[in-house]
């Protein structure tokens, strides 16, 4: 029987797996201890979001730091870290915090193998919550992964399930390469199946989360759901989507993407990020510039409005992409088809 | 000069107990709200800390700016921000002060010199020093104040501010609000050297560590930075240690916190209460007045309660409007 | 006869006469005056890149500011103070320092209106220096346009010649958003006709630089130069492209690019940014979703690779698209064309 | 316990000083292929400084690890970066120690324990943590150090630094080189209190004023901070005050700089010139082996240039090599 665990859970048992497989290993950020310092319970948190708990028990407060509010240094430091034999996971609370800190990433960890010619490795793994729904407001809900993977250097990770949070996760930790690696707030605390055993899912090599041949959805994170929804939706319909989750936006799978288009014709793509120079343009750019041929009906990309995300609950649930929306967009593709 | 909180007439003084009694009844409301489940999002509540807010506030008028946190209730309604629209702000209501889409996090209110909680630690530094130089340009003689939480004391936004301000002498005032946490985290171990109030040295400003829990420590240290802002000479900093009565957010569990540290701050280190005694004690105010404005404070919350539950949410076309003032 | 000027006359030009008609504008950044506490000239530097000279002997320092090396701090003070009636012009000296302050601008002055249910104006111009050509290496080159486009709450200006820097600039002065305007380095000495008096040139508006009807060319900043000598020499091949610069990305005039896409059939962008999530992409996406019918070929997109900036001349030349590129991929829309 | 500069032996005294003397000549060289425009990109020349790079890097081991600034040539020599290997970077050819991709401000050589000029400043303090933490976690004993200037004291990446390294107790040393001037702002304006060593204080750590004109004084500040990070003490912040013999890069006018101030620098504060002043003084080495040390570092440094100019660019495939290590 399939061993049902939460993301979370799926999350937190890929760091402990690793840790203990790795002594280089080492785990840094906010609270993901806890009550460090205090009176109180140490290893009182495990992360805003819980993810790390335990990890302190474990390991020791050698191998897992708490650390002041100050992004930038921690962030850093891992970075340096990485490029001098350790390979650091770092909890960043939300992505938007980004702001704060993106120069180590974007300028410092992105661009130092380039720059020193090749001779630096900086295994540091960027983990971090986005996402909108949880009435946060604008500056704990964004959904940023297209500054990451806009940035040569960087590589960008969103799992859209329990089984491929543990396995992108091992696999971002075990990658030589600077990886941000994005945690959908209400993923946390979906379940399905999550073996026991370690296993690293390689990246750029999409999910066909279901096959069709009518029309191609692409979505990552928690769109996956939304258009999972929706395309069950649609097939009883009539209308067969292949729906593709890239799992990692860079690398991106851009074959399986492309061969899904040669055999349906159509595109509609989910994405929670801005629309603006954002993931959904960047998938509707790969079509039209390597799969116009194949493509018979406009690319639709199905995007929350270029505003920020809006405290009430009522506007934030028109904000996100939902089935209904996604499922329109399917339906104009048919329509417009020729 | 500045005058001492002792040397406030009565009217001040009851000002002054309305606003902090009016926090704590605003926070235990949207407490129960919250739990009941009847309001969205997150809320952190200042219940505990509110002589630091109303000691700074009560130099203040609507001209004066203040860049809050995430923890921003107790400084909005120490500014003088309205507690209808406060509370329907959050339960996210269309006439709420922000219009529903700010929440708890972002409340503001610029009418009343509120520049908005801030939900990025230590981001509202600079941005007080921007209404410092906003005034100092503009010869307003107005003062631009920065609320911040011990955490933030190790955030580059804040360290950077502190210096930009000394050199470009800023009217403008750091208040630290160190209630010993960030989060789960001790102030004392995340600050290096223990005290916010080391820093305000070393950017050459002067700096002032006060108990927060006492209306009228706050009240004069304020009163010493503002006036030295409104002289033109710079900044300062005040550290006023406090103590948080809630959890960090609610939801958290505080298993980090010490035996009875909670109960043991609530019985000895109330801030209501020991102003209560300190007027009481001093014969300028009487018993019965503070009783009559917590009966009229109660039910002034409870009315916006009310009304906030009973008013209507945004309307579909709110989400795409007021992005930018034209596009 | 003309009044030819540099680019960077043209900005200071735009930045006096702004001055001098409204006293709420002040200037903010390093070395923008230069010398300040020095024992030496004051006023040594005006910028580096010589843009703001002149400013602090004209308007004193109370209006020009010098800064420390404290980019979040400066920022963030020039946002406050738009929030508090003044209306700052900062100098960020390169887009690449982005990376220690973005959250005064994707969290703070961005969303401030929004997030405060429409009650705030925070009017201030980022300018900063960008692109790729000087040598300069991974951390002083890069076009990083489209992270300020993917925010929404900040508007994007991208000036390609002398005459569009003095009207933009003054339209961004004017602007009570939030606006991040970028001056390509290897601009600065360009000249061009600029007429003395004030003018601004309203944003959304893209300038249509040539005209023609086979293939549309979409280019901003210096890459409208490297289009316009592509686009010359195609037209002796009897090749007519329409070659269409934006000026904003953010507002884009998108009327403008698909009206051109509808009478040519065919479009060719060329973006200096990464590839990935970048301005390109969404251009080509915009033609996907939004001209479909009307696209007769594959998009083409004319981008840098997906790595840093290389330090040395002869990588960084290949880096950046060259009309050589830009021509080829104009062949190749007409070859692939039906 | 650290050796004082003045117990070091004849051929350590004897290295401290043709390293010295090699980034004097290697910046002068640099500075005329510059100007001759035989050389791409931007230029930060180290001369005047060279005792601040020696002073801390004679400590150093290849295992040990520095982080450099925009202004890295004499922290890479300093610190054992070979000369042929560092002209055919700036000079951006194929067998450049980077591969002609990073130039002079990307410089880095991390067989040598050089992380690395940096072109964001500030950026390299969070990173010399990271060689600490490292340090630290595997237990090598080793240290980092961060190079910065004194602009980079009003950084928020640096200022945080400091109170992390502060609580981590990091094996880190932060020597903040001050030269007077940010670009063309002086350092006296720009730092609050006009000095950085007072935020030694502020963060909890030892602080160091030394004149870093003078090797012997930064060598034994470096040696007692370098003691207490191999204790398990945590960080040391040394300021240096040095002085800037070129502009802030080729190019600058430097018309900031006050009557006759490089001119009497030169004279009275050149640290090559003391340094030579104090070991023949005291009889360690004599005047005709420091005068064949100039000589050969003159050829050296001549061949180092004769073989850049003439070595081969990179290839066409490089550009997109190396971006990662797998993707
Ligand atoms: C830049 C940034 N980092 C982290 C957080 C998450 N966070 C929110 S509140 C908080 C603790 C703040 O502590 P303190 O400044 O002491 O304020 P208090 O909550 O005690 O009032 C943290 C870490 C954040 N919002 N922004
Ligand atoms: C974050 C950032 N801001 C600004 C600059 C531009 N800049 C390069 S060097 C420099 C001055 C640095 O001064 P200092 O730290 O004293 O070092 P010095 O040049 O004197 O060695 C500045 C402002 C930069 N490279 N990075
Ligand atoms: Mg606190
Ligand atoms: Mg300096």
């Amino acid at each position: 029987m399939a061993r049902i665990r939460t993301t979370r859970d799926a999350l937190n048992e890929a760091l402990h797996q690793e840790m203990e497989r790795d002594p280089s290993i080492v785990a840094i950020g906010l609270d993901i201890a806890g009550g460090t310092g205090s009176a109180g319970e140490q290893d009182a948190w495990g992360g805003a979001n819980g993810v790390t708990r335990g990890l302190w028990r474990r390991f020791g407060p050698a191998r897992v730091l708490d650390t002041p509010i100050s992004e930038t240094a921690y962030l850093g430091t891992a970075v340096g870290a990485a490029a001098s034999g350790l390979r650091p996971v770092v909890e960043l609370m939300y992505n938007d915090f980004i702001g704060v800190c993106f120069d180590q990433l974007m300028n410092q960890a992105a661009k130092f193998r380039y720059m020193f010619g090749g001779k630096a490795r900086t295994p540091v793994v960027v983990r971090t919550a986005f996402g909108a729904g949880f009435r946060a407001g604008a500056q704990h809900s964004q959904s940023l992964h297209a500054l990451f993977t806009h940035v040569p250097g960087l590589k960008c990770v969103i799992p859209s399930n329990p089984y491929d949070a543990k396995g992108l996760l091992m696999a971002a930790i075990r990658d030589d390469d600077p990886v941000v690696f994005l945690e959908h707030q209400a993923l946390y605390d979906n379940k399905g199946a999550v073996p026991e055993e370690p296993y690293a899912i390689p990246f750029a090599e999409a999910s066909i989360v279901r096959e069709g041949t009518d029309v191609t959805v692409v979505a990552t994170g928690r769109m996956v759901q939304m258009a999972a929804q929706a395309v069950t939706r649609l097939a009883a319909d009539g209308i067969e989507c292949e729906l593709i989750d890239p799992r990692t936006t860079s690398p991106l799978d851009t074959d399986s993407i492309l061969e899904s288009i040669e055999s349906t014709g159509r595109l509609v793509v989910v994405d929670e990020g801005a629309p603006r120079c954002g993931f959904a343009a960047d998938v509707a750019a790969l079509a039209a510039t390597e799969a116009f041929g194949a493509l018979r009906a406009p690319v639709q990309m199905v995007t929350p409005p270029h505003t920020p995300v809006p405290f009430a609950p009522e506007l934030e649930d028109l904000y996100i992409p939902d089935p209904d929306r996604i499922a329109a967009a399917v339906h104009a593709s048919v329509r417009a088809g020729r | 000069m500045s005058i001492s909180g002792l040397q406030l007439d009565r009217e001040q003084l009851l000002e002054a107990y309305r606003r902090m009694r009016t926090i704590r009844v605003f926070e235990e409301t949207v407490r129960e709200e919250f739990e009941a489940g009847r309001m969205p999002g997150f809320v952190h509540l200042y219940a505990g800390e509110e002589a630091v807010a109303v000691g700074v506030c009560m130099h203040l008028d609507d001209a004066d700016r203040i860049v809050s946190t995430h923890r921003g209730h107790g400084h909005c309604i120490a500014k003088g921000v309205e507690v209808p629209g406060m509370m329907k702000e959050l339960h996210a209501r269309r006439d709420g002060v922000c219009h529903g889409k700010g929440g708890s996090m972002h409340i503001a209110d610029l009418d009343r010199g509120m520049m908005g909680a801030n939900a990025i630690v230590g981001a509202g530094a600079p941005l007080a020093c921007g209404a410092a130089l906003a005034a100092k340009t503009l010869g307003t003689g107005k003062v631009g104040v920065s609320f911040l939480g011990d955490g933030a004391a190790n955030q580059g936004a804040v360290l950077e501010s502190l210096n930009l301000a000394s050199i470009w002498s800023l009217p403008v005032v750091f208040v630290f609000e160190n209630n010993g946490y960030a989060e789960s985290t001790a102030s004392s171990w995340a600050i290096a050297g223990g005290e916010v109030v080391r820093r305000a040295e070393a950017f050459a400003m002067p700096g002032y560590s006060v108990d927060g829990t006492d209306f009228f420590a706050v009240f004069d240290a304020m009163g010493q930075a503002i006036d030295r802002a409104r002289r033109g000479e710079g900044p300062s900093l005040i550290e006023a240690r406090t103590v948080r009565f809630f959890g960090h957010h609610e939801g958290d569990s505080q298993t980090y916190r010490g035996t009875n540290e909670v109960e043991s701050a609530r019985a000895d280190r109330d801030c209501l209460v020991r102003f209560r005694e300190r007027v009481l004690g001093a014969k300028v105010l009487d018993p019965a007045g503070l009783d009559a404005e917590d009966t009229a404070i109660t039910t002034m919350v409870a009315n916006a309660l009310a009304a906030a539950r009973a008013a209507p949410p945004p309307e579909p076309g709110d989400l795409t409007a007021d992005v930018y003032v034209s596009y």
